[in-house]
C-alpha cells in the first residue's frame, strides 16, 4: 500500500482540522480491520490516517437509565460486549457486536468503524437501525446527529462529508415489553461474512398479546443495510403469531435486492432472508416477553 | 529519506526503540526491525491468526496494528513467555499434550490461550473453540490444542487433575 | 508396549516428549520467512491479471529505472527449454508467450526494500492480447473449448489424436467384461459428481532466499518437502551442475503435498545473480491460492451394479481431472482409489487429465482420492441402502483380501481393510444412539497405497554413547521424533540417546520429497539398517579390544558380550571407539520398492438445518489401519489433521471463478478453511495390522485420513434430510438446491 | 508349445496388454516377448504388434502420464528399467504421493 502519514490527535477539534485540511486525503482510523485490508487491496490511498483511539469523546460507554445508551466511535465490540449495561438492557446490539470478527478482531473492530465501513452486510449496522440508533458527527461546521437508517448512502458510502467525523452512537432506552434480536448466516462457526441478516426489534402491549411497534432490518441483500418499512407498518398491531411473522418475512423477501457473489447466490439470499426475518422475529418476541432467546 | 518516527515502547517487559515508518505494521517491526520472527504472518489481512500478539495484555492481530501505534504501550510475543524459570506452564501444556505439529500457528495459539486464560480460568471447550475460531490451524484438527489449553488451564489453576 | 514383532518393543509404539518441541513453543524454530542476510534485497513477483492472454510485448526500462531497484527478471534470462515438461516448467516459472492462469508469473524484481519492488513491479508495462478463458474441466473437453496448447494432442495407448486439445492424456483400466457384469446385477446405480478445485491450505506461505558464492556456487534457504527435489529443479531449469547448487530446508509450516513443486527458488536464483546480492521473495497468501499447485476439480459418472445377496457384480466410473494450465493431474491416482477396497469382477475406468485455465495443480493429501472417494462411497451407499444392507455389511461382503486383483490389474498385498471396517462396526460411535430430527449417521472407506521411495540417514556414535542421526527427510509434522525412535529401537537404546537433526543437499544421502505417508516408514527402514550396521561395527570394535573373535560378541538390551565375562555398556565401548579406530558412523540409502497400503473408516454424526441448508458436524470418529503406531500421540495428530482437512474439503473449501477466469476467493476469508468451531474432537481408534515388509510392522499413516470425509458426511446428510449431496464442497446453497427450496 | 518356441523360454517376460491397445494385440491381453530392458521388451512387442511402440513410447522417453511396472514395481527408470526372465510388465497411469 502507498506509504502515508500518521496523526494520533488528543481532541475531536484538533482531529476535525487535519481531516479538513487534507480533504479526501485523509481517513479517521480507528480498529483498522476494514481500512488497513482494504488500504493493502488498493481499493483507496489515503495521505494520512487520522488516529482516534485517543480522543475521549470517541472512548466512552455511558449508560443512563432516562438518557439510554452513549457508545463512543473509537470503542472495540469487546469492550461493548463485556460492558454489564450493555450485556443487560441491548442483548440484540450484542447479538451484532459479538459476532464481528474472533476474539483478536474484536478488540480492535469498532462499532464506529462498521457502520463508517459501510458495508451492505455490515452485522452491527442493522441490528442499530432495529434499535433506533442514532449518529453524532463532528465536522469544520460543527456537530450534527444523523439516524443511522440515512447514515449509509451506498457500498462504501456514507453521509460524511470532508472533514466530518462519527464521533458517537446513541441508542435510546429499552421501553418495557421491547426486545431485539439479530441473527446471520454463515457456512461456518465464525469467521465469515454474512451471507444474508436480519435484525428485528418488537414493542408489545402490556398483556403481551399486540404488537405496537417493530421495525425488521437486513444485511447483505441490498446496496445498504435495508430498514424495511413496509414489514414493519404490518406488523404494528397485529397479534405475535407464527403466521404474522411468516407474512412480514415475506414482506422483508420481497423488499431485498441480492446480488450473486463468491458468499451466496440471489435465490439462496432471499430464501435465507425469510428464514432469518421469522427467527429474529422470534427472538425479539421473546426478549419483549422477559424470556432469554435460543440461540 | 522517508518519514520516520522514533517509537520507545517495552516489548517481552524490555524497553525497546526502533525507527519505523506509518505503513508499517507492527507484525513488521516484530519480524523485520527487531528481529523477533517468532510471530509470524500467514495472510496480513486478519484471517489466519498467526500474528496474534499482546498489545497492553490485550489479544490483537499484529498484522493489522501499525508500528507508530505502539509508542509507549506494551506488547508481549511467544518469545515474551517463558522467563528466566523456564517455560510458561502454557508452553508445557502444549509440549505434554502434543497441541501442535508443524508449530507455524503455535505462537499465536499460545499467546491467544495466555489471553482466554487471563479472562476466564477455566474455560469449557466450547468457549476455547470460540475463542480459538480465529486461529487457523490446517495440521491438528485442533482436537489436541484444544486439549493442550484444557490442560495448561488446570496446570496454572491447579485444582483439577491434569487428563492430557 | 506391543507385543507384534518377536519381541515386544520398548521404544516403538511409546508417546514420548517430540525433539522439535522446545523450539516450536518459544517460537525460535525458523521457517522459511523467518531467514535473512545482511544487504538482501527483497523480490516481487508481477504476475498475470488475466486468465488466457497471449503476450505481445514486456518492457522493464521503467521499472529497472526505479531508485533502490537492483535487477529485474522475466521468461528471457531462462537458459531455453529443450523437452516438452522441460518447455511447461520453463513457462511455468516465467509465462513464454501466453499467461494461462490469473497470478501466471510474468516478471520479478528484486529491490532495496518490499514497496520499492512492488512499485517497481508495476512500472514494468505488459501488453497483453486477451483471449476466452475455461476453468471448468467439462467445458475445456469440449471441442468449441478454448485451446490452451496450440500443439497439444490427447496421448492414450489407443493413439494420439489428431486435433488440438485440452485434453492432455486418456487411460483406462479394463477387468472382465463390464456389460455382462451389469447383466447380473439386480440393482444398478448410475449418477454423476462435481468437485471443486481446493488448496493444501498451509499456514506458512512460500518463501525462498538465494545467494550465489563469487565462485558460482549457489545457496538456497527454502520452505520445502524435498532439499533435493528444488536442488534437481534448480539444476534442471537453469542448467548448473548439481554440485554448485546447496538447498538448505526450512522448518515448514504445513505442506501436505502443496511443497513439492518448487515456484520461487528459480525467480530467487536469477534475480540474486543479476543483482550480485541475496534475494530474498516471500509469496503474499493471495498468490498462494492463485499461483501455487491446488488439487483438481474434476467431474466423475459412476455405475454399480450388484446382486440381491449383496455381491457387486460390475462397477463403471468416469473421471475427469482439472489439471491447471499444464498436464500432470492425480487422476491416475483416483481411479485407484474409486473401488480400491472391493472385489469388482468386471470394471472398466477410464481417466482423462485435462488442462484448463488455472495454476497447475500439484499434490495434496492422497492426490486426487478424496473426491474420488466421495463419488464411489456414495453409490456403494445407495446400493447398500437399496439392497436394505447395513452399510459396513455390504462393504465387508466385497471386501478384497491379500491376493485379490484390483481393476487396475495390480494385486492387494498385505491389507488391514477388513479389520478396520470390523472395528468400525464395533466401535462406541457406530453403535451409540443417534436420535432428534435431521440428524443421520453416515460411513465411508477407503485405502490409499501410499509409497516407499528413496531416503537416506546417517547415524554416528559419540563418545558419551549418544547417538546423532541426520536425515535428508524434511520433517514436516514429527518424522524427526519417529525416525529417532526406530533407531533408538533397533541400537536398543533409550530414545533421549539419540538426536535427530534434518540435513541439506551438501550433506546426506539423495531423498525423495517427505509425501506420500512414506517418511516415517522408509527413512525408518534406512534409520534401521544404520543401526544394525553400527552394532556390527561396534561388535568389531568390542572384538578387537577383547581380542577376541567378532563372532563370538553379541549385542543386547544395550550390552556387548564376549560370551565370557567381558561385557560393555553400549556407552562404554563408545568412549574407547575413538581411541580404538576412529569413530563408528554408518549411512543407509535406501530406494524402497514396495510398500504398505492404509486403509481408513470414517463415522460421521451429522445435523442438517432444513431450512438453511447449514450443516453441523456432532460427532466424528476415525478408524484406521497403521500397521505399527511408532508414536501413537502423532498418528492421532495424522487422522485428526487429515480428517479436518476431509471435512474442510467436503463442507466449506472451493475456488470460485468468475466468466474471466479470475478467482473470486484468493484470501482466507472466502477461502474457508475449517476453524476451531467447526470441527468436534476427532476421534480416533487405531488398527494395528502389522506390514510384514517393515522390519517393525509400520505402514504409511498421513494420507488415508483425508480421503473418506466428504463421503461419510454425504452419506450421513442422506439420512439427515434424505438428499444425496453431488457436488463439492456440500454448501448450503446446494444442499437447499438439493431440497427443492431455491433453484440452482 | 505356441508358435514362438523357436524363443529361448526362460528369456521371456510377461506384458499385459492394456485394453485400449488390444486393437493392436488381436484382443489378447498378455503376450510373452524377450528382452533385458524395458526399451528391449517393447521393441520386442512391436515386432509382434506392430504399433504397440508409437503408443507407449515419445523418442527415448515413456508417452506423457505413461508409467510401468516390472513385477509390481513402478519401475523409475523407464525404458531403461532391467527386465528378469520371467518378469511381468504393465502399463499405468503415472502416480503421485502428496
Amino acid at each position: 500500500m502507498r506509504p502515508f502519514t500518521y496523526q494520533a490527535p488528543t481532541s475531536v477539534g484538533e482531529a476535525v482540522a487535519l481531516l479538513t485540511e487534507a480533504k479526501q486525503g485523509a481517513r479517521p482510523f480507528a480498529g483498522g480491520t476494514d481500512l488497513l485490508v482494504q488500504m493493502r487491496r488498493g481499493l483507496f490511498a489515503p495521505e494520512m490516517l487520522v488516529d482516534v483511539k485517543r480522543i475521549p469523546e470517541l472512548n466512552r460507554i455511558a449508560f443512563d437509565p432516562t438518557e439510554g445508551l452513549t457508545i463512543g466511535a473509537a470503542v472495540s465490540c469487546a469492550w461493548l460486549c463485556d460492558h454489564p449495561a450493555v450485556r443487560q438492557h441491548y442483548p440484540g446490539l450484542i447479538d451484532a457486536a459479538s459476532i464481528i470478527g474472533g476474539a483478536a478482531i474484536q478488540r480492535r473492530a469498532t462499532l464506529g468503524g462498521n457502520l463508517c465501513n459501510a458495508a451492505p452486510s455490515g452485522d452491527a449496522i442493522s441490528a442499530m437501525i432495529v434499535l433506533d440508533a442514532t449518529a453524532t458527527l463532528a465536522g469544520p461546521t460543527g456537530t450534527r446527529t444523523v439516524p443511522v437508517s440515512e447514515f449509509c448512502t451506498a457500498p462504501g458510502k456514507t453521509v460524511l462529508k470532508p472533514g466530518e467525523m462519527l464521533v458517537s452512537l446513541h441508542f435510546p432506552v429499552p421501553a418495557p415489553h421491547t426486545g431485539a434480536r439479530y441473527l446471520r448466516f454463515i457456512p461456518r462457526g465464525e469467521m465469515d461474512i454474512a451471507v444474508a441478516g436480519s435484525g428485528a426489534w418488537l414493542a408489545l402491549s402490556d398483556d403481551g398479546g399486540t404488537i405496537l411497534g417493530a421495525r425488521i432490518a437486513l444485511a447483505a441483500v441490498a446496496p445498504t443495510p435495508l430498514w424495511v418499512k413496509a414489514a414493519s407498518e404490518m406488523l404494528t398491531g397485529t397479534t405475535p403469531t407464527e403466521e404474522v411473522f411468516t407474512a412480514a418475512a415475506a414482506i422483508a423477501q420481497e423488499a431485498a435486492r441480492p446480488i450473486s457473489d463468491v458468499r451466496g447466490t440471489v435465490a439462496q439470499r432471499r430464501h435465507l432472508v425469510g428464514v432469518l426475518t421469522r427467527r429474529a422475529l422470534q427472538g425479539a418476541l421473546q426478549r419483549a416477553k422477559g424470556e432469554t432467546c435460543d440461540d | 529519506m522517508t518519514n520516520k518516527t522514533l517509537i520507545s515502547a517495552t516489548i517481552n517487559g524490555e524497553p525497546v526503540e526502533f525507527l519505523c515508518e506509518p505503513h508499517q505494521s507492527l507484525l513488521e517491526c516484530l519480524r523485520d526491525i527487531l528481529g523477533l520472527t517468532g510471530t509470524k504472518e500467514g495472510c496480513n489481512d486478519g484471517n489466519c491468526g498467526a500474528c496474534s500478539v499482546l498489545l497492553d495484555g490485550q489479544l490483537v492481530n499484529s498484522c493489522l496494528v501499525l508500528g507508530v501505534e505502539i509508542q509507549g504501550r506494551a506488547v508481549t510475543t511467544v518469545e515474551g513467555l517463558a522467563d528466566w524459570r523456564g517455560l510458561h506452564p502454557i508452553q508445557q501444556a502444549f509440549l505434554e499434550a502434543d497441541g501442535f505439529q508443524c508449530g507455524f500457528c503455535t505462537p499465536g495459539i499460545l499467546i491467544a490461550t495466555k489471553a482466554l486464560l487471563d479472562r476466564e480460568p477455566d474455560p469449557t471447550e466450547a468457549d476455547i473453540r470460540a475463542w480459538l475460531s480465529g486461529n487457523l490451524c490446517r495440521c491438528t484438527g485442533y482436537d489436541k490444542i484444544v486439549r493442550a489449553v484444557q490442560a495448561a488451564a488446570c496446570r496454572l489453576y491447579a485444582e483439577c487433575e491434569v487428563n492430557v | 508396549m506391543n507385543a507384534q514383532a518377536n519381541k515386544p518393543f520398548t521404544v516403538v509404539g511409546e508417546r514420548l516428549p517430540r525433539y522439535d518441541g522446545a523450539d516450536k513453543v518459544t517460537g525460535k524454530a525458523i521457517f522459511g520467512p523467518d531467514v535473512a542476510l545482511p544487504g538482501m534485497l527483497h523480490g516481487f513477483i508481477l504476475r498475470s491479471p488475466h486468465a488466457h492472454a497471449r503476450i505481445l510485448s514486456i518492457d522493464t526500462s521503467r521499472a529497472e529505472a526505479l531508485p533502490g531497484v537492483y535487477a529485474v527478471v522475466t521468461a528471457a534470462d531462462l537458459p531455453p527449454a529443450e523437452s516438452t515438461d522441460h518447455r511447461y516448467a520453463h513457462d511455468n516459472t516465467f509465462a513464454g508467450d501466453k499467461v494461462l492462469y490469473v497470478g501466471h508469473a510474468v516478471a520479478a524484481v528484486a529491490a532495496r526494500t518490499p514497496p520499492i519492488a512492488e512499485q517497481a513491479a508495476r512500472l514494468i508495462e505488459v501488453e497483453y492480447e486477451v483471449l476466452p478463458a475455461v476453468t471448468d474441466v467439462l467445458e475445456a473437453m469440449r471441442d468449441d473449448a478454448p485451446i490452451l496448447h496450440d500443439d497439444m494432442r490427447t496421448h492414450s495407448l489407443a493413439g494420439r489424436g489428431d486435433k488440438p486439445s485440452n485434453v492432455a492424456s486418456h487411460f483406462q483400466q479394463l477387468k472382465g467384461d463390464p456389460a455382462r457384469g451389469f447383466a447380473e446385477a439386480d440393482v444398478i446405480i448410475e449418477r454423476e459428481f462435481h468437485t471443486a478445485t481446493v488448496h493444501q491450505g498451509y499456514i506458512e506461505s512460500h518463501a525462498a532466499l538465494a545467494t550465489w558464492s563469487d565462485d558460482g556456487v549457489l545457496t538456497v534457504n527454502t520452505t520445502t518437502q524435498g532439499s533435493f527435489a528444488f536442488r534437481d529443479h534448480l539444476v534442471w531449469l537453469l542448467d548448473l551442475p548439481m554440485s554448485k547448487v546447496r538447498v538448505i530446508p526450512t522448518e515448514v509450516g504445513g505442506a501436505f503435498g502443496g511443497k513439492n513443486t518448487s515456484y520461487l527458488e528459480v525467480p530467487a536464483a536469477l534475480l540474486a545473480r543479476k543483482a550480485r546480492r541475496p534475494v530474498k521473495i516471500t509469496m503474499p497468501r493471495p498468490d498462494v491460492f492463485l499461483a501455487t499447485g491446488p488439487s483438481s476439480g474434476a467431474f466423475f459418472r459412476v455405475k454399480m451394479g450388484a446382486t440381491r445377496d449383496g455381491h457387486i457384480t460390475a462397477a463403471q466410473a468416469e473421471l475427469c481431472y482439472a489439471a491447471g494450465a499444464y498436464p500432470g493431474s492425480p487422476v491416475g491416482s483416483g481411479a485407484n482409489v474409486m473401488f480400491g477396497p472391493y472385489v469388482i469382477p468386471h470394471g472398466q475406468v477410464d481417466g482423462y487429465d485435462v488442462v484448463t485455465n488455472g495454476p497447475r495443480v500439484s499434490s495434496y493429501r492422497a492426490p486426487g482420492g478424496t473426491p474420488a472417494n466421495f463419488a464411489a462411497e456414495t453409490v456403494i451407499d445407495e446400493l447398500a441402502e437399496k439392497l436394505g444392507l447395513d452399510p459396513i455389511e455390504f462393504r465387508l461382503r466385497n471386501h478384497a483380501k491379500e491376493g485379490d486383483e484390483r481393476i487396475d490389474g495390480g494385486t492387494h498385498g498385505s491389507i488391514g481393510g477388513i479389520e478396520v471396517l470390523e472395528a468400525a462396526q464395533a466401535c462406541d460411535h457406530y453403535n451409540a444412539p443417534l436420535s432428534g430430527p435431521n440428524r443421520g449417521r453416515g460411513v465411508a472407506h477407503a485405502a490409499w497405497g501410499n509409497w516407499g521411495g528413496r531416503s537416506s540417514c546417517t547415524l554416528s556414535v559419540n563418545g558419551d554413547g549418544t547417538v546423532s542421526l541426520v536425515t535428508s527427510s524434511v520433517d514436516l509434522s514429527g518424522t524427526r521424533t519417529t525416525i529417532a525412535m526406530q533407531a533408538a529401537e533397533a541400537l536398543e537404546l533409550p530414545p533421549e540417546r539419540i538426536r535427530p537433526s534434518v540435513g541439506d543437499t551438501d550433506n546426506t544421502g539423495y531423498a525423495d520429497v517427505s509425501a506420500g505417508s512414506r517418511t516415517t516408514y522408509a527413512t525408518g527402514i534406512a534409520a534401521i539398517q544404520a543401526a544394525e550396521d553400527i552394532i556390527v561395527q561396534m561388535e568389531a570394535r568390542a572384538a578387537a579390544l577383547w581380542d577376541v573373535p567378532a563372532e563370538r560378541v553379541t549385542y543386547a538390551r544395550g550390552v556387548f558380550a564376549s560370551g565370557t565375562d567381558q561385557r560393555f555398556t553400549f556407552a562404554e565401548l563408545a568412549e574407547q571407539v575413538t581411541g580404538s579406530g576412529g569413530s563408528v558412523s554408518s549411512i543407509a540409502n535406501v530406494d524402497v520398492a514396495e510398500w504398505g497400503a492404509g486403509f481408513s473408516t470414517h463415522i460421521a454424526d451429522v445435523e442438517v438445518d432444513p431450512e438453511t441448508g447449514k450443516v453441523t458436524l456432532l460427532r466424528y470418529t476415525v478408524v484406521q489401519d497403521v500397521g505399527q503406531a511408532v508414536h501413537p500421540t502423532m498418528v492421532e495428530g495424522q487422522m485428526q489433521g487429515g480428517a479436518t482437512q476431509g471435512i474442510g474439503w467436503a463442507l466449506y473449501e472451493g475456488y470460485a471463478y468468475n466468466e474471466q477466469g479470475q478467482m473470486l476467493n484468493a484470501n482466507f476469508l472466502d477461502y474457508k478453511i475449517p476453524t476451531a468451531l467447526d470441527v468436534p474432537m476427532i476421534e480416533t481408534v487405531i488398527v494395528e495390522v502389522p506390514y510384514p515388509k517393515h522390519p517393525f510392522g509400520v505402514r504409511g499413516v498421513g494420507e488415508p485420513p483425508i480421503v473418506p470425509p466428504p463421503a461419510a458426511i454425504a452419506n450421513a446428510i442422506y439420512r439427515a434430510i434424505d438428499v444425496r449431496p453431488t457436488h463439492l464442497p456440500m454448501t448450503p446453497a446446494h444442499l437447499l438446491e438439493k431440497l427443492g427450496l431455491i433453484e440452482s | 508349445m505356441n508358435h514362438d518356441s523357436w524363443r529361448e523360454v526362460s528369456a521371456m517376460a510377461t506384458v499385459y496388454i492394456p485394453s485400449l491397445m488390444r486393437d493392436l494385440s488381436g484382443g489378447q491381453d498378455k503376450i510373452s516377448v524377450p528382452g533385458k530392458t524395458v526399451a528391449q521388451v517393447i521393441e520386442a512387442l512391436d515386432a509382434v504388434c506392430p504399433g504397440v511402440k508409437a503408443r507407449v513410447a515419445d523418442g527415448n522417453h515413456l508417452a506423457p502420464g505413461v508409467a510401468v511396472s516390472v513385477d509390481g514395481v513402478i519401475a523409475r527408470l523407464g525404458l531403461r528399467a532391467p527386465v528378469k526372465a520371467g518378469s511381468v510388465l504393465r502399463f499405468l497411469p503415472v502416480i503421485e504421493g502428496g
